[in-house]
């Protein structure tokens, strides 16, 4: 199984999700993170002072799914995350050795 | 009730607003006659609310927006501990000290000019049945004591962040004692006082006795205290700018209260106070909108509220004799003047007055104590002055009492701050400062949102 | 329009304190002669418009803060939503349930005493043009209203957390009709009534009718309701102790719209009432301030603002006849008797009184109402008695006011949620009690923060 | 100062009502003798407070609340800044247009029947002593003004998160000018004035002045301005539905002011107003609330919020002449009604009033305007028709009076758009959009939590 | 060494560290994320509009710990974290390559 | 390539940002999380109750990086969020099979 992690725009989450289920992605857990990176941040300003925050909204996506359905939702993630800006974020993959689903104790695939 | 008599702060200022208006029926005896007017108590009634309103929630929440999250209870803590504490200390000794008139005589200079007799303490003598002017005295002692309770209350902005509670309580008593009573005394107990009755000085809600008191007090304090750690490295963001602007609204029409509460009745100079007041508020916050407009390329929320709380701060000893026009001229100054003081001055001297006390109610302070000695000049639409007396003289007395009143708090504050530090030490430690003065000083947490 | 006469609280009141005062041009009068004072009309149009503050958004916001972030549009709505419903009720048929004064006898005890009639009902015959006591009737009318309002809200918090939404609108219609009503009208209609009248009881803002009143029906309704699910076992701290100090601030300002409101007149009886309202209200917040400081080692936000509430609370009677050191006391006792039952009573008898809506109300209005008895006496700076009754006979005639109300308001209260009970079930399931009854029961989230 | 005479709204109105009230004493005199009751100035003080407290913080957090947290500050400054700027016209030369009575005559139609001159300027020849009415001109020129500044205020809730800064305030501007001054004096200046001389219409607190004025301005704006970006494809869900339920409760008491203060006494017309007032409110709150939860399944915080400010639009104009069971009526309808407009409505025709200001403040304000037609008979409670009129005379004379103002806002609101949006942009672009107007506007962050 | 992966409903936080200490886990890292899956969202309704929000509050809890610990730890939370309704999570374990204290530069089972 | 995970105390988020930037990383994402330990919470005091919170603030950088990056990185991180007392943090580093820039479709190191 594979775990993959995207970091993207906020206001994507509604299309990657959805293309997520086109190509059967069922369950995700989502994290609202800071981002820093080349895009940078903005500039806010206080009475006497005035800051630069470069950390930037972002959300993480992370699902945990079987071997041959991995690349499939990456392809699917970057589709709908890209507006061609900087700042659009990255995929991670990497390998997960168990799943359990809590409820069942249902394990590795059939856990997902 | 023998050196305590219930002529006061009315009389004095009735006299002379009397005096100024010329026309009007000699006031001045109002006092003596024990006549209360349903309508003006009414108003005064009302004001006092208002005023209590401007520290809670109005001040609390001004400042407590401006603060980190983990020290919003920390400030809110202070306003509600200030006011009770200040209602409790008024009512022992305050009172009496601020407003007993034994002593005094019109004209003469002697030590009641400065400070008044604790002959009325504990409110003796007071019943539903007393009058001062044409308000019930238990009215004009409430009225009174809200500007005693907000005075302190606007001191904690400067060292925010840092002070620990034990020692702000213990300076707020101490200056409270030795700086506000005093100098509301010189302002407003009437023939004999130094500044309203020997100086002519025109102050009609509290520019000296508030604002420049509280400011010098302000920036004192946090010079004494330290500036926050990561001050000037790291950004301290306002944590609920919507808090500071309810804040500052809350202020805005609080001040009603204070402004126009401070005629003692609901007559013309009441109405024009309120009046004046809306116009320097609302010229000022526009003036420092646009000065943000133009010098940093953006309006912002909490600066159009900080050009505001300017305006209703620089309004405040001129709001009995400034027309609209001079609260325009006052607005306008406030705005520009303190924009420089909470920008530039700040940042070239390096002190922490976290929410600028003295930037805004220091300086504005002091730009309306002047100006007001301009404004009540009927060439810009206000009441004039006094007979024989012009506007440089009326400048000058002005200066004068914007001078003793710098100085006076100033030292009380350097005294006061320099004896808490030894007592029980002004400043959280390190830790405390860093994970907050709400967990560690007051055992709570202002929010839990999920 | 028979059996129903314009005369009222005003009268009843007024009489009371006019007998006391003693000095003072008969009153009792006043309420013949229909002639409006413009200034006692100002005060009290303001002064309803504080009491409406109180409720919304004061006590909303009071509550709203203390409760977690997923059920603070539960309460916010209920006060809302109480808040309008007995605004219809009030004017359907409650105002003349509570104020008709048919049958009614100066020293006569009969049905009357307890409850008026329906003849007023939709405020028959009442226009701009009729007259109570000073004021037009219409203002009396609202004033009252906004009492009527705040009381069953009060009871909310101790529900909080949990009760359906439904069984809580059905539980507040029967109470305010069957408890609030009645003894609204016992205390307040002045000749023939029970408290007022023929037992000469003293509760010039509300004590018995609105405090003990709602603070009974919460302990049996938190009872009866039950627990929180987990309490006790894992913490339920508040989710914004900002919107709780705000509230509590904004109830301190509104509330001397209710005691100073009170006078039915901007007077000098108005002002005392006021002054004794910040004064027990400031000394009961330094009071929980430092017994938390001295008990839990460190002084709390929550606690300052509750031990506010609760001087708030106890001076209600007593505001009429109070003076500055009859305050002082009431504010101590009351902190100190409060802060004992919302932390060690509760604790003893493992009721989860969420708000301790019996703890600072319940409680810190029978300290106010016992405590009235005693800070009438000239000897603490009060009004003193009526002809021919001492501090024994008050305090006596007091006490059995609070048993009056305790049986009635316990009774109405245990039959009411009964039969709620029965009819739609007093209690959200575990599910949501668990989500949160703001998306449950409502379909909304209080915040949107992301 | 020729052409400019201190006879105004007061003379006017108080002439129609005391046209109406019949056996009252001639007030129309009122206006002549210069005397202020400090009873009525103490409420108009009080009620110029309360309206500007409906716009700060009330509007601004009912608002503020409704929008997404990136956007709060720009709903919170763009209340503060048009407060501010609003000032200062008024000052300038609003007062003068709005309420100059130069040229007018009773029962003549000419230029001034529909605005006023400037030879009032800058205030000219308004000092503490000038009289209007029985408060002091300075009172009713604030109170005034307040109006002045909501009405502006109320309209950016319908281009709400995506109007340029810069073009809301040119926007503004231009529209006070053009269409605010000249409806408020076509319903208020007095004798010759179109509405309230000419026609007969009563609009006691300001039905078409205020709401159906900046109701329609809306509707055209949001047209105009163009939807936000994801409209009805993604949730956008209010940040803070706390902060409306504030703000709708701070309105709801603000409210009063603006009501109960139009009378400009503190009378039994001021009394009724209030209470009227409070039973349209409950009673539209309570119909909204039952609505939604027959059709919607669950009575919603933020629907229960919007019927109460349903209520009150539509008892404005009606506050002066209807009574209780007109005021019942006029709650239920406007919260009917309000209800299908701001749900199907809108939906039906997709245009996106952000929070509603067409729905809740034009189509309330419509329905309140023909209402309060039908509500002043006597059948109803209310005061009565003036001599010679029926209620199908009075719908009339409303009708026209909306139509009116429907056309000359809508017509001014096109063209101030149409040129502000040549001048500098309507609209934000497209990135400042999704980034938030908070960052892109004004610098800031609404909320640092962390 | 292993990392475990919880995402468990929100009130069972307090269960899941207790059983956790139980089997001696001494430290933990614990987000508010939002997860969809199988268990329905809510819907909200605001005046005219009315949305479905298909994301229901979860909580992850994260530890790091050595091979043999595993086991008995995903074993204590799947038992303390089970409702035996839809929506009680998911339980994944990786592997670890380095773990480092910071205090102490302790590293991989010592900085556990 | 590989993954790092730290935990640390949040006002050190700055200076950590600083000394990863000294050593070439230019991405990173941060959450706020929850940390249980060593470290003790705090009491809080409600009017009757007192409870005390084990949970103690903390912020989670992450940030995927090649191999030769990877120990540099961890040692500019340890060195920067060192306090020396207690409750300093953990670094974890995991294996990352894959990563992705959106807005290029690059892929592996080139995405970083
Ligand atoms: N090496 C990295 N490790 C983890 N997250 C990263 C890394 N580099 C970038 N990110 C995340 O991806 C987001 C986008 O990266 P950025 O460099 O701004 O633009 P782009 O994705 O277009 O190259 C960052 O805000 C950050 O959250
Ligand atoms: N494939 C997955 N990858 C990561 N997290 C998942 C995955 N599937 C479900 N989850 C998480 O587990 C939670 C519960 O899953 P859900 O399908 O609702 O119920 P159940 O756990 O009973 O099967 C989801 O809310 C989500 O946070
Ligand atoms: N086994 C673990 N797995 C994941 N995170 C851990 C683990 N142990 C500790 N942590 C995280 O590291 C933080 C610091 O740990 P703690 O034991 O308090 O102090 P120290 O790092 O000094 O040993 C904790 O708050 C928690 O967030």
């Amino acid at each position: 199984m594979k775990k993959i992690e995207a970091v993207i725009k906020p206001f994507r989450l509604e299309e990657v999700k959805e293309a997520l289920a086109e190509v059967g992605v069922e369950g995700m857990t989502v994290t609202e993170v800071k981002g820093f990176g080349r895009q940078r941040g903005h500039t806010e300003i206080y009475r006497g002072s005035e800051y630069t925050v470069d950390f930037v909204p972002k959300i993480k996506v992370e699902m945990v799914l079987s071997d041959e359905r991995c690349e499939p939702a990456v392809a699917a993630i970057v589709k709908a995350a890209r507006t061609g800006k900087i700042g659009d974020g990255k995929v991670f993959v990497s390998a997960v050795e168990t799943a359990v689903r809590i409820r069942t104790g249902d394990r590795e695939e059939a856990a997902l | 009730m023998r050196g305590f008599s219930l002529t006061s702060r009315t009389a004095g200022k009735l006299a002379l607003i009397g005096l100024l208006l010329g026309g009007l029926a000699p006031v001045a005896q109002a006092a003596d006659e024990a006549t209360i007017s349903s309508g003006d108590t009414a108003w005064l009634i009302t004001a006092s609310a208002l005023v209590l309103f401007m520290t809670l929630p109005g001040l609390a929440l001004f400042y407590g927006g401006l603060v980190r999250a983990k020290n919003v209870l920390s400030v809110l803590m202070q306003c509600f501990a200030i006011a009770s504490v200040m209602t409790l200390l008024w009512v022992v000794y305050g009172y009496s000290v601020a407003f007993s008139t034994g002593g005094m005589e019109q004209g003469v200079f002697n030590l009641n000019s400065l400070v008044g007799g604790v002959g009325g303490m504990f409110l003796r003598g007071i019943g539903p049945d007393s009058v001062s002017g044409t308000i019930p005295e238990a009215v004009f002692v409430m009225f009174q004591m809200t500007f005693a309770i907000i005075t302190p209350a606007l001191i904690v902005g400067a060292f925010a962040e840092r002070m620990k509670f034990k020692a702000m309580m213990l300076f707020s008593v101490i200056w409270f004692t030795f700086s506000y009573l005093p100098v509301c005394h010189m302002a407003w107990a009437g023939d004999g006082s130094l500044f309203g009755d020997l100086w002519g000085v025109l102050d009609f809600a509290g520019g000296t006795v508030v604002h420049i008191n509280a400011g010098i007090a302000g920036l004192v304090a946090c010079i004494m205290v330290g500036k926050r750690l990561g001050y000037g490295r790291e950004p301290i963001p306002p944590h609920s700018v919507p808090f500071t602007l309810i804040g500052a609204s809350m202020l805005w029409v609080g001040w009603f209260g204070f402004n126009a509460g401070s005629a003692l009745k609901a007559d013309g100079s009441a109405g024009m106070a309120m009046l004046v007041t809306q116009i320097a508020t609302g010229t000022a916050a526009v003036t420092w909108m646009f000065m943000e407009w133009t010098f940093r390329g953006l309006p912002t929320a909490v600066g159009i509220a900080t050009g505001a709380v300017a305006g209703l701060v620089a309004i405040t000893p001129a709001s009995g004799t400034a027309g609209p026009v001079g609260a325009i001229l006052i607005g306008f100054a406030s705005a520009l003047i303190c924009y420089i003081a909470a920008t530039k001055l700040k940042a070239r001297f390096g002190y922490d007055d976290s929410l600028d006390v003295f930037g805004v109610h220091g300086v504005g302070g002091i730009v309306g104590a002047v100006l007001t000695g301009v404004c009540a000049s009927t060439a810009l639409q206000g009441v004039g002055y006094a007979e024989g007396v012009g506007m440089g003289a009326q400048v000058f007395a002005q200066i004068k009492s914007v001078l003793v009143t710098v100085l006076w708090s100033g030292g009380v504050s350097v005294v006061g701050l320099f004896l808490v530090d030894k007592l029980v030490g002004l400043r959280a430690n390190e830790e405390m400062e860093t994970i907050g003065l709400d967990l560690t000083e007051h055992g709570e947490e202002g929010y839990h949102l999920a």
